[in-house]
């Protein structure tokens, strides 16, 4: 049993000494506020200088493996994320549909789209749900009718990421007018053709993150679809698990040390809260999930290498980051108290309001990209084998 | 045994909501929510001549109940502004009102009341600096002048109505113990300053005072009759709070339960799914919990119970919490839909998590019942 | 609004001084060990001490009006419910038959049936559940089948508390072959009939509260029928939501305080429990809760006297309760810590594991009479108006 | 990156799960659980040939483990004693073993392990007097004899294995501090009482000791010695324990898993309704943390890992209370059929709840978790 990655060799010393200086030197400093982290700008010129960063990032050979079909060294590769980890700015779009085309894409495909997403030359969403498709994802009624050379396209899409400095788009439309999965296609969108019209949606954070894109007669080559017509069903649970594992995968162990410090800092009836059992007994609670979640992480890791992954494993992982997500938020509140109140903004907000933003937004984790409610449901009937909630007509 | 409201309680309900959904529906202050003031002082008029203010102070100050349980019929009032999120100071100037109809003199009675009844004058509340209820938390500090005057210098927090208050209710320390004092915003020194909040449908300040002169008239209590006062204070706002967050959680789970009966996913409404019928059915208990702890609270410090002091602690630890739980599951079971600006439910959350901070939170009120607990049995089992 | 009850006059002192030197004269010491309160007696001299003190207090005139056809004095029936509220050697059988013979007796049959369960002469349980109809009750598979002027019953019978020892049993059975609610009938069972076998079943707890009864071609005269046959489901359904409402309507206060001695007499870490912060904040989450109990009584208490009851309010009180109770145990069994390891006859348990008892049986109030997750069917099915679960085939 | 069991250790599973269901399934022991012994000595030296109590000690003593990291290998033997819920003293016996291969001189390891690994020589811990983990809860004083040797007195609690033990490792305090002794049960003065405990499927005892004489040369460490062995002991416990735990909720977690799918109501599986369905989801997602969390504190103590300590506190914070949630779920909702004697979900339970308060219980680790995260936290920000 063994959790070790291999130590990065110190003759690596000097590429992850020689990034960081990079990273210092180009790293822009947006307009925007970064609050709990860098979610998507507000402007164009913002948009730019994330994009001139990734674009001098990629320039320089610092390429991450995630968006090529090929892999780079993996002690570069290692600390090119480890470094770019911390660097919200060089964050652009929705990647999701690297996996995507790695898999299932044409050799024209992969070399077209790949490396301008390495490059940041091009800007990616994931045109998915739907008003009337977002637990039940495969009820999607947007249609993709064949006409000749071409794929019309009419619909609605929402909860759609980076959509308004979007230059891509991968899309799920109904190539056939079967109800359910089958009839399902995946394409590539180009944003700019006629007939794309995205309009920004606002959060309950104030922000604006998401997007509805709205589709009316849009032309899209059948060269543009992605895998086969019909297949586009298998195409995105391929992509969505990686994407759901990687929602699981993340670490808490820095958030937990967040956690610690407000303690410290905020007092409860004249001492400060880190000295009252109930606050020490919920960190602790709070620090052994968190853990608990890396050590998830491992497993689902080894599973994922010896090719014996679970259908359960990304939903383990999905729910349990989401709602320790959120408990640390609900925590982080509380040991304000009254302070709780103030958000960014008020000088004296605690971190300018970071928590109260990241409380809002953690809802974002257990709603998005499945809700926990439609995790169980693959872990019960998929995990598990118990029997499937019966369709309504 | 008749733990509900009477038919008079009834008519107040009806007449408050349909005044608040005709003139300040939750739709109509959308375009206010990021303005910096949202109070319009205009239905603020209107309600009081509804009663909003009068409830509970005598008639003899152009006061009067509809019931002889003015702080449950206050409690009808307080659910209603919830379900509707107002932005009014109904809990401040009616606990203000209550201090001074209880503990002030004449005077200062007629000089106070009939303004706060007839809606003139609006009243806040500056319990500590810290927003805490302890009185250790008391930033203010009351020196007293030759004249018998007394000079205030401090900062009060977390001060709901006082971008729009004409007057303060004021703790401060003293040479002679905690003191209160009613101090006009108009006073020299005074200054609020407009606090951002996570609640975008009320507004709150902080209130400073830099060595402002207040009148020897103008003390309310000092020392144990100032503790008195304080106590009595948090224990309206305790049930006030309470009883918003009752009408809100009302509201929004009656909306969320239509919801979950109008979306259909899966050929199915989402409320046809077992595992959303069961928390439906959960919130449905919390609600009647939430409900029947503040009734209970109101009644027991309306009829002076000799549980009381539980019953209101018992209300400070439970109702907030649980509506603030409640609001993050209607924000989930509403799904996408919910987690947009446009949907009220956000509305709900932020005021709900600001409800649990401002007159004590529920681990506050959770210490206090376990020491009245314990104290008891100590008493019971020698 | 009001929850007073108007106080007992001072000219009811005398009766409530001689009914209390009546019990602490009349009481019975039984063999069997109290543990948390008296269950069922393990053996027959107990059941006629029991028999004997019962029929002492109904002759000397203390008479409860839930088992009569007549109200008894208002004020008397207070004190009597007091005094032997605290005295379970004076509660006998399950009782339930006798609203069921109130609301849909005959003349004959109230006459016959209610004075003896009043005197304790009768004792009853209630054959109701079966192996394979326990939350679905409706679909019990006992049958009555008409012979002449007899019903011949066949079938299984299970959680019948008392059985042990009863004289009369309040049975549903099938007398149409109709699946669901409609064909069910109530009788009055003469256990003493041939054909009636009862296996006493042991529980968890180690005790035997609960027994089998295993009916095999048991004739059953059609005058014993209760109600109509045929309308048995909705005979029962009106005793059961009694008996829910009784459930959900007890106290907690008393638990509290022993949750107070336990915290106080044990340690933690070097002092006592009571001192540490998450132990006084979970004492009073449970007081609140308990609190909030009597106020939902209360609320209850009002919606019956008016008229009003709603079908969602004996689930409420019925949920509240048992998990109230259960929470409750947990609390004071973590309290004892490495003590709690420890049970009834280690002369180290803390109060003889009663509280490990009550752990234990805690389940009951959970499962039994509907469980907790059928309540929340009822509330949301019946309450809610949401759409019902789909019956399988 | 393999967290995992390697091949040699997935057949030391097999191998013993295989003896178990044999030789030691719960049906074969159900009538023996009221009874006053439950543990078969048989069964103890059969196991000791498939290496029970041989993983922890060198070859040199007989000893021998299957891989490199021989707390994992024992990890696999502990899941499968949860598995069954065995009654051998699996945990204090290796605990014992390897606080007398790490700390023990050589002649105290050629006294003992031979005959621990041969299943020959039982051995029991006797940490504190109330189980709490914390060495002020000793009540046993070590005194010193002219002689260089020491007499014990006092009391050590809830000792599983004690009724049946040949050897007991004693922590006791002396004039040098804590001190540790191996006291072989046979000494005179040492007597052993059987608690009456909630858990039916083991035996525990209270270790009195009345002027016990113990040879210098069976003293095993002293002062801050000691308490590196108290450590050591309460780490390797707390692993095992979880391990233990971890058997025990797969298994019967797949039992009710299968009682929902056979299990009709309503005309459907009761695993069909969705609010069981999503109850199971969580607890399947609960035995996967249990797992997670149990396996890395085994491979960070085997390993020495920097986090080592964490992972430990861990473990003790989540699994053993994981567990015994898990089993109540388990007791809902099997039903009826659960609350029986004859069901087994009640043994479970009953162990569970034991489990949890054996080496220290969650809220004990919790703090010791808290304590760590946050002078590590005070390390990295100065």
């Amino acid at each position: 049993m063994d959790v070790r990655i291999p130590e990065i060799p110190a003759s690596y010393d000097a590429y992850r000494d020689e990034l960081r200086a990079f990273i210092a030197k180009h790293v822009p400093t947006l307009e925007m506020k970064p609050r709990s982290g860098l979610r998507v700008p507000d402007t164009a010129e913002d948009v730019e200088a994330q994009r001139n960063f990734v674009r001098a990032l990629h320039d320089a050979g610092y390429r991450q493996d995630r968006f090529q079909a090929h892999d780079g060294d993996p002690f570069e590769q290692r600390i090119l994320q480890q470094a770019l980890s911390t660097v919200p700015e060089a964050a652009m779009g929705n990647p999701l549909v690297a996996g995507a085309l790695k898999l299932f894409g044409t050799d024209d495909q992969k070399a077209k789209y790949l490396p301008p997403i390495s490059r940041g030359d091009h800007i990616w969403s994931q045109l998915f749900s739907e008003p009337n498709a977002g637990s039940d994802l495969s009820n999607l009624k947007t249609r993709a009718d064949l006409d000749g050379d071409v794929y019309v396209v009419n619909g609605q899409k929402v909860w759609t990421t980076w959509a308004q400095w979007s230059d891509y788009g991968y899309l799920l439309a109904r190539t056939e007018p079967t109800p359910g999965p089958a009839g399902i296609t995946a394409f590539v969108l180009d944003m700019k053709l006629p007939g794309v019209d995205v309009r920004p949606l606002r959060e309950i954070t104030g922000t604006t993150d998401f997007n509805e894109v709205f589709l009316t007669d849009v032309r899209v080559p059948v060269t543009d679809v992605i895998g086969q017509p019909g297949n586009g069903w298998k195409v995105t649970n391929m992509s969505l698990a990686m994407e759901r594992s990687g929602i699981g995968g993340g670490g808490g162990g820095a958030v937990v040390g967040e956690l610690i410090d407000a303690a410290r800092l905020h007092n409860r009836r004249g001492r400060s809260a880190i000295e009252a059992d109930d606050v020490r007994q919920g960190l602790a609670r709070l620090a052994a999930r968190s853990r608990i979640h890396r050590a998830i992480g491992h497993k689902i890791a080894t599973r994922a290498a010896k090719g014996k992954l679970s259908v359960s494993d990304a939903p383990i992982g999905k729910i349990w980051f989401g709602e320790l997500n959120l408990a640390m938020c609900e925590f982080a509140l509380r040991l304000q108290g009254p302070r709780s109140a103030l958000t960014e903004g008020d000088p004296a907000a605690y971190l300018d309001g970071v928590w109260q933003d990241r409380f809002l937004y953690a809802r974002a984790w257990t709603i998005a990209g499945g809700s926990n409610e439609i995790m169980r449901n693959m872990i019960a009937e998929r995990g598990l084998g118990l029997p499937k909630e019966p369709r309504g007509s | 045994m008749d733990f509900d409201f009477n038919d008079d309680q009834d008519l107040l309900r009806a007449t408050t909501r349909a005044y608040l959904e005709k003139r300040s529906s939750i739709a109509s202050r959308r375009p206010l929510l990021e303005s910096p003031e949202v109070f319009d002082r205009r239905v603020w008029e209107e309600g009081a001549e509804l009663g909003w203010t009068a409830l509970l102070v005598a008639t003899e100050y152009e006061g009067g109940s509809v019931s002889d349980q003015p702080l449950v019929d206050l409690v009808v009032l307080a659910e209603e502004f919830g379900r509707t999120l107002q932005p009014g100071p109904l809990i401040p100037t009616n606990v203000v009102a209550d201090a001074i109809a209880r503990f002030g003199s004449v005077e200062q009675r007629r000089a106070h009341l009939p303004g706060i009844v007839a809606g003139k004058t609006v009243a806040a509340w500056c319990m500590t600096a810290d927003g805490s209820p302890d009185l250790g938390g008391i930033s203010l500090r009351a020196t007293t002048g030759p004249d018998g005057g007394f000079t205030l210098t401090g900062t009060a927090g977390y001060v709901h109505g006082a971008t729009v208050a004409d007057l303060f209710l004021v703790t401060a320390a003293s040479e002679a113990g905690p003191a209160q004092f009613l101090v006009p915003a108009t006073s020299a020194g005074v200054s609020v300053r407009r606090l951002v909040t996570l609640d975008l449908t009320r507004r709150f300040g902080e209130v400073h005072f830099d060595a402002v002169a207040v009148p020897a008239a103008n003390e309310l209590a000092t020392g144990d009759s100032a503790v008195d006062v304080h106590n009595r204070a948090l224990a309206v706002a305790t049930v006030l709070q309470g009883a918003e967050a009752v009408g809100a959680a009302e509201h929004l789970f009656a909306v969320t339960l239509q919801y979950s009966k109008d979306r259909i996913q899966f050929g199915r409404p989402i409320g046809s799914f077992q595992a959303i019928k069961h928390r439906m059915a959960d919130l449905a208990i919390s609600v009647e919990a939430m409900r029947a702890a503040t009734h209970y609270a109101a009644l027991a410090l309306a009829d002076g119970l000799d549980d009381a002091d539980e019953a209101i602690a018992t209300a400070g630890s439970y109702v907030t919490e649980a509506h603030a739980f409640l609001c993050g599951e209607c924000l989930q079971l509403t799904g996408g839909i919910g987690f947009t600006w446009e949907h009220d439910v956000h509305l709900f959350l932020r005021r709900a998590r600001t409800d649990e901070v401002l007159y004590g939170d529920p681990p506050w009120h959770r210490e206090e019942l376990c020491r009245l607990i314990t104290s008891t049995r100590t008493k019971e089992q020698p």
